[in-house]
């Protein structure tokens, strides 16, 4: 089925977005959703790597329970720079920026986002912000962790906070623009019959996630600026001795900081959306419902911030209501994985990769899904908060769940963005082998966490040491499957064959366009129909 | 919005007059401070902010007269530093409160 | 700021519409609700500092008022005052922009950036007589007891949140100023009034933004 | 694995509840993660591409469903958010009869003080069977006391006091760590907590006297720092008189009340104006940087002391003072 109607495309790689102008100074001055987006993949896979790369150094050092490969200064460093940089330079700009960019005008059928030139302002302050971040690192390292818990970042650490928080304030800028962007280009250039119900799901997701980032963001900027301003003109708006609260930090950086994991899994879920209903040939279960629940998601997200503050001595009244908050906010997302389960029913699925890590995501994310259940019930957050336990959900849930998804979501749309095909054999085994290695490397993190392993920790009782010895020996595994796709993907570039407008035989309106696309889109009007319609035939 | 734009530019007056409202709750909001109304004083100063801003946002920010869609917008930044502040706020007025009431 | 009123700005002068979009109209609608969006997002900028006002006041109610004395309410009553009309003044000259009246719209403009340099130097003012006052926490901070914790953790508040908003202000002036220009060479008109419309989006909600900050700053503790 | 049964040993009271609910909810969410998972390799199998399933008859109307299985994880939901608030009020209120321990973190290292004055570091002895309330503050950053065992974790921050009980139920020692980081030996600062039989702990408590009971050097602290020439007895200066303030109900200056607990009287030595007596004047300097966290945990102890000398309600972990005088 993937090759069928390759015969029937019509090559013209002199139209597409790739070609036309080259060189540096045309992309680095480009307009165009799609190169931008190239840039934002560009970067984000390098700052992938180099996050992982102190990945790398923590599960290595890890192995031994005195820690012996890193001190435990550079130990700090390295966490706190890998939580940095796959958060703010890797996760939240991962599946918006590359895929919501290159595809929402596409699946809605406009010529380029509202604002072209804010879009490329936006890369360079993500860049920029980027540089802000390895420049901390060349400094010397920063060794708050991603938290910045005052008043240790204000007035007792003496590494780079300075340099990395206003990295992270750049890059916040480049947040909000983005969803800025996005927001008004749903709005006001979807084509005249692409009505909010016609959405395919993704472009919903990146509605929701749009709000977030700009009603979220702006207060993670304002709270960073602070803790600057703290660390110059020791301003103690955040520090006890001069009669500020720590807990005020900690509520402001929850307020943006909660919302974030939603930047980081709703686009995971608009991703997955897109792939089951194409590789099972049905109609998605359940649209309405499946919309109504992202934006439940996106509202009620916001108010469950104070379920990470259940031991930090916040009131036990505010406890529990941001404890039935987080249960409540749960509720939506039993309800995706429920649809997408159902959508299997009664199809005719096949085992494409992107299918594969479709459903590897929905079982990595509903794990990580329902520990975050135990860690909502504020007696059982107190045990398990700031334990492996808490380090095994949010993975589950950010690498399993986004991380999956996003390249799945890579994979799936490869043919569009490039016009070639990767090799089918390798993708499955890449997305078998990262499924394997992800469950060894952070299963046994559960029951670290459950047994009362510290996160954070250089050094630890050699009770611990079996579990973290498999959670290592998983990582590598990953680490492994990681790489495959780099190498398989950039040879199809050279190698793979010419895949189609349609290799999938999906609807949605990118695959209505030529592989690659053009660069005013569509050649000819698309037509719209409802999203998934796949009991009708292709247009 | 089609049509040209003379067509639906208010009067002077109306700007004039809501200049003159706005002033006046300045002065209202400016003498109330110095009354001695206890617990009452900044609800009240607060009170007349948010009548001040709505006019400025209806009036001068025409944010009621185009689309509906800009006059949610106008109000989604407010309502989210109510979130912010109200959920905040369930924290710090209740820590004094230690044991449980039952 | 600048890049989006730039970006919207250079959207909606343009000679044509951009390629993205279908007409005027949608183009007109995109810029209104892009600026509509980022005000949003100012407010929430804001809004960190007011949660952390907020907070600490819950925290030290007393203290908050004894501070809130040291502040100028002459000088903080007339600069509400000068925003207010300044805000007037805007909305008027977008109103003659698209009645096509040039030259009252420049010099309302004008008016506008004159009186945001005057709510500027009142600041000065008022910044200064506190640095006399050795009100500058961090730096030349010197009161004597009662309160004088809190009575810092007011003015850490104080200056970042006038310090935050004259930069709003002086952002303001300036696109003003720019505005006023183009608006003298007849770039805009009736039918072309985007981005005033937008300058002025902007300017009222900085005015917003001081209508709050002067009962919460300036009128604390005034009948104590 | 050896490690696995000492690290979770259910060594206190509330360990078994804790652990009860927390098998419920593994059995509940592994019952849906199961089922889901069945599903979908099921519906895989079963319908993959090509094969003879019957397809037809597809759901029209999908609303029964989704309301079905939304409404059920919501009942659960919100039960188990109730067992979990019940619990969770229990561990935050610590018995009226729950001796109190202090304890000062600081990077990287735990103190503990005893009623009796003695004082640990990195160990805490505590006896079997009797409900212990820890008062915590920390001198720099924010730490967190964890006792897996014990199931029980509670931040400890600077310039205020947190509380966490337990009730140990079984003889042994057990790990002690800090679970919020706190910088470069954040993985150093852990320590072991050692449940005694009552006899056994008195015997060590006898063994380990420090210079007079917790209270007895808040007392002369209280002298020293001259607090006694204006709140003693003989005073010239017009202060409150101290004895038997603590849990009282005070009038403030503002016209509020408010209880005199360990906070309060923390506030008030650092911070004397934030909230003043009514009819006093405010003379009281602050003490702040003057008093370590140990002294005020001295003074707070001394003035306890008087209270209880004074009041009712039988004393507050004095018991082991006055076995051992």
């Amino acid at each position: 089925m993937s090759t069928s109607d390759a015969a029937l495309a019509i090559p013209s790689p002199s139209r597409s977005f790739w070609n036309g102008d080259y060189g540096l100074r045309a992309w680095l001055t480009t307009r165009d959703h799609k190169r931008i987006a190239i840039l934002y993949a560009l970067g984000i896979t390098g700052f992938f790597f180099l996050g992982g790369a102190a990945a790398t150094l923590i599960r290595v050092n890890l192995i031994e329970p005195t820690g012996s490969l890193l001190t435990a200064e550079t130990y700090n460093k390295a966490f706190t720079f890998h939580g940095v940089v796959m958060v703010w330079f890797f996760l939240i700009p991962s599946i918006p920026a590359t895929l919501g960019n290159f595809l929402l005008p596409l699946m809605i059928g406009a010529r380029d986002v509202a604002f072209p030139r804010l879009n490329l302002a936006s890369w360079y302050l993500y860049i920029c912000g980027g540089l802000f971040a390895v420049a901390s690192l060349l400094a010397g390292g920063v060794d708050t962790g991603w938290t910045f818990y005052t008043p240790f970042s204000t007035m007792f650490s003496n590494s780079n906070v300075f340099l990395v928080v206003i990295g992270v304030f750049v890059t916040g800028f480049a947040s909000i623009l983005t969803g800025l962007n996005f927001i008004v280009t749903i709005h006001t250039l979807r084509m005249p019959r692409m009505t909010w119900y016609r959405l395919p799901l993704f472009v919903w997701t990146m509605y929701a996630v749009s709000l977030v980032m700009v009603l979220a963001t702006p207060v993670l900027a304002m709270t960073l600026a602070l803790i600057a301003l703290e660390r110059l003109a020791h301003l103690g708006i955040f520090d006890p001795a001069l009669g500020g609260d720590p807990l005020l930090f900690q509520h402001l950086f929850w307020f943006y900081s909660h919302p974030a994991v939603y930047i980081m899994i709703l686009p995971a879920m608009g991703v997955v959306s897109e792939i089951i209903p194409c590789f099972v040939r049905r109609r998605i279960f359940g649209y309405r419902f499946m919309t109504y629940s992202i934006l439940a998601i996106t509202v009620i997200g916001f108010m469950v911030w104070g379920h990470h503050m259940f031991v930090a001595g916040q009131s036990m009244y505010a406890s529990l209501v941001f404890s039935i908050m987080s249960f409540i906010v749960a509720v939506p997302s039993a309800i995706k994985v429920f649809n997408w389960t159902a959508t299997l029913r009664k199809g005719a699925i096949t085992f494409e990769a992107p299918m594969l890590y479709a459903l590897g995501f929905i079982g990595l994310f509903m794990l990580g899904g329902l520990t975050g259940l135990m860690l909502a019930a504020p007696a059982l957050d107190i045990p398990l908060t700031d334990t492996y336990f808490v380090v095994a959900h949010f993975h589950y849930v950010m690498v399993g769940g986004s991380v999956m998804a996003y390249l799945g979501g890579i994979h799936y749309w490869w043919p569009k963005i490039t016009g070639k095909l990767y090799s089918e054999g390798w993708a499955r085994a890449a997305a078998i082998l990262m499924f394997f290695g992800f469950n060894l490397t952070f299963f046994p993190q559960y029951i670290l966490g459950y047994e009362g392993m510290p996160r954070r920790y250089h050094s630890y009782l050699p009770d611990f040491q079996v579990l973290n010895v498999l959670s290592s020996a998983g990582a590598s595994i990953l680490a492994l499957a990681y790489l495959l796709p780099v190498a398989y993907l950039l040879w199809s570039l050279r190698a793979g064959a010419a895949a189609g407008n349609n290799p999938w035989n999906a609807r949605g309106l990118e695959w209505q366009t030529t592989s690659p696309p053009p660069k005013e889109n569509f050649l000819s009007e698309p037509i719209v129909r409802e999203a998934y319609a796949y009991d009708e035939p292709a247009p | 919005m089609n049509a040209h734009a003379t067509d639906k530019v208010a009067p002077v007056s109306r700007y004039l007059w809501v200049l003159a409202a706005l002033l006046a709750l300045l002065a209202l909001t400016a003498g109330t401070a110095l009354l001695k109304l206890g617990a009452f004083n900044t609800p009240l100063n607060l009170g007349i902010s948010v009548a001040k801003t709505a006019l400025v946002m209806s009036i001068f920010m025409h944010s009621t007269e185009g689309r509906r869609l800009t006059f949610m917008v106008s109000l989604l930044g407010f309502i989210w530093l109510a979130i912010l502040i109200g959920f905040a706020l369930t924290d710090f007025t209740t820590r004094a409160l230690v044991p449980a009431p039952w | 700021m600048n890049v989006l009123s730039q970006n919207v700005a250079l959207a909606a002068s343009a000679p044509m519409v951009s390629e993205q979009y279908d007409d005027a109209r949608q183009q007109r609608e995109a810029a209104t609700l892009g600026m509509w969006v980022f005000l949003a997002t100012e407010i929430l900028f804001f809004g960190v500092l007011f949660a952390s006002y907020t907070i600490l006041r819950v925290l030290y109610p007393q203290g908050f008022a004894v501070a809130s004395r040291h502040t100028d309410m002459l000088f903080g009553t007339i600069e509400t005052g000068v925003l207010l009309s300044s805000s007037c003044l805007i909305a008027l000259a977008v109103r003659a922009v698209k009645l096509d009246q040039h030259r009252v719209a420049v010099w309302l403009l004008s008016a506008t950036a004159m009186l945001g340099v005057t709510f500027l130097v009142m600041h000065g003012f008022e910044y200064y007589k506190e640095y006399t006052e050795h009100l500058i926490p961090g730096i030349d901070f010197k009161q004597p007891a009662p309160r004088a914790h809190a009575v810092e953790l007011f003015f850490c508040l104080y200056y970042c949140i006038t310090g935050f908003h004259s930069l709003h202000v002086t952002i303001g002036v300036i696109v003003i100023v720019v505005l006023a220009v183009r608006v003298k060479n007849a770039t805009f008109g009736s039918q072309r009034y985007t981005y005033p419309e937008l300058t002025a989006l902007y300017w009222h909600l900085v005015d917003i933004v001081w209508i709050f900050v002067y009962p919460l700053l300036y009128l604390v503790g005034r009948s104590g | 694995m050896s490690g696995l049964g000492r690290l979770l040993t259910d060594a206190s009271s509330l360990a078994p509840q804790v652990d009860g609910l927390f098998w419920f909810m593994t059995a509940l969410c592994g019952a849906v993660a199961l089922g889901v998972i069945c599903a979908i390799v099921y519906y895989s199998i079963h319908y993959r591409s090509g094969s003879n399933a019957n397809r037809s008859g597809t759901l029209a109307n999908t609303l029964p469903v989704e309301l079905t299985w939304t409404l059920i994880p919501s009942v659960l939901f919100v039960g188990v958010f109730i067992w979990s608030l019940f619990l969770f009020v229990k561990m935050h209120t610590p018995p009226a009869d729950a001796q109190t321990i202090y304890i000062v973190a600081k990077q990287w290292m735990w103190k503990a003080q005893h009623a009796g004055g003695q004082r640990e570091i990195n160990t805490l002895h505590v006896p079997l069977g009797e409900p212990i309330r820890l008062t915590m503050t920390s001198e720099d950053v924010i730490h967190s006391f964890f006792v897996p065992a014990f199931r029980v974790k509670q931040d400890v921050l600077p310039g205020r006091y947190t509380q966490l009980w337990f009730m140990a139920t079984k003889l042994g020692s057990y790990p002690l760590f800090c679970a919020e980081y706190c910088g470069l030996d954040h993985s150093k600062m852990g320590g072991e907590i050692v449940v005694m039989r009552p006899a056994q702990f008195a015997l060590w408590l006898e063994g380990h006297l420090g210079a007079g009971t917790l209270a007895a050097q808040g007392a002369a602290l209280f002298r020293a720092h001259g607090c006694s020439g204006c709140h003693g007895a003989n005073a010239s200066i017009h202060a409150p008189d101290l004895d038997g303030l603590y849990g009282r109900s005070v009038q403030l200056a503002g016209g509020s009340q408010v209880i005199a607990d360990d906070r309060y009287i923390r506030d008030s030595i650092l911070l004397p104006d934030k909230e003043r007596v009514a009819g006093y004047e405010p003379l009281m300097p602050s003490f702040s940087g003057q008093l370590s966290e140990e002294d005020l945990l001295a003074l707070l102890a001394y003035l306890k002391s008087t209270s209880i000398a004074t009041s009712e309600p039988p004393a507050i972990g004095s018991e082991s003072t006055h076995e051992h005088e």
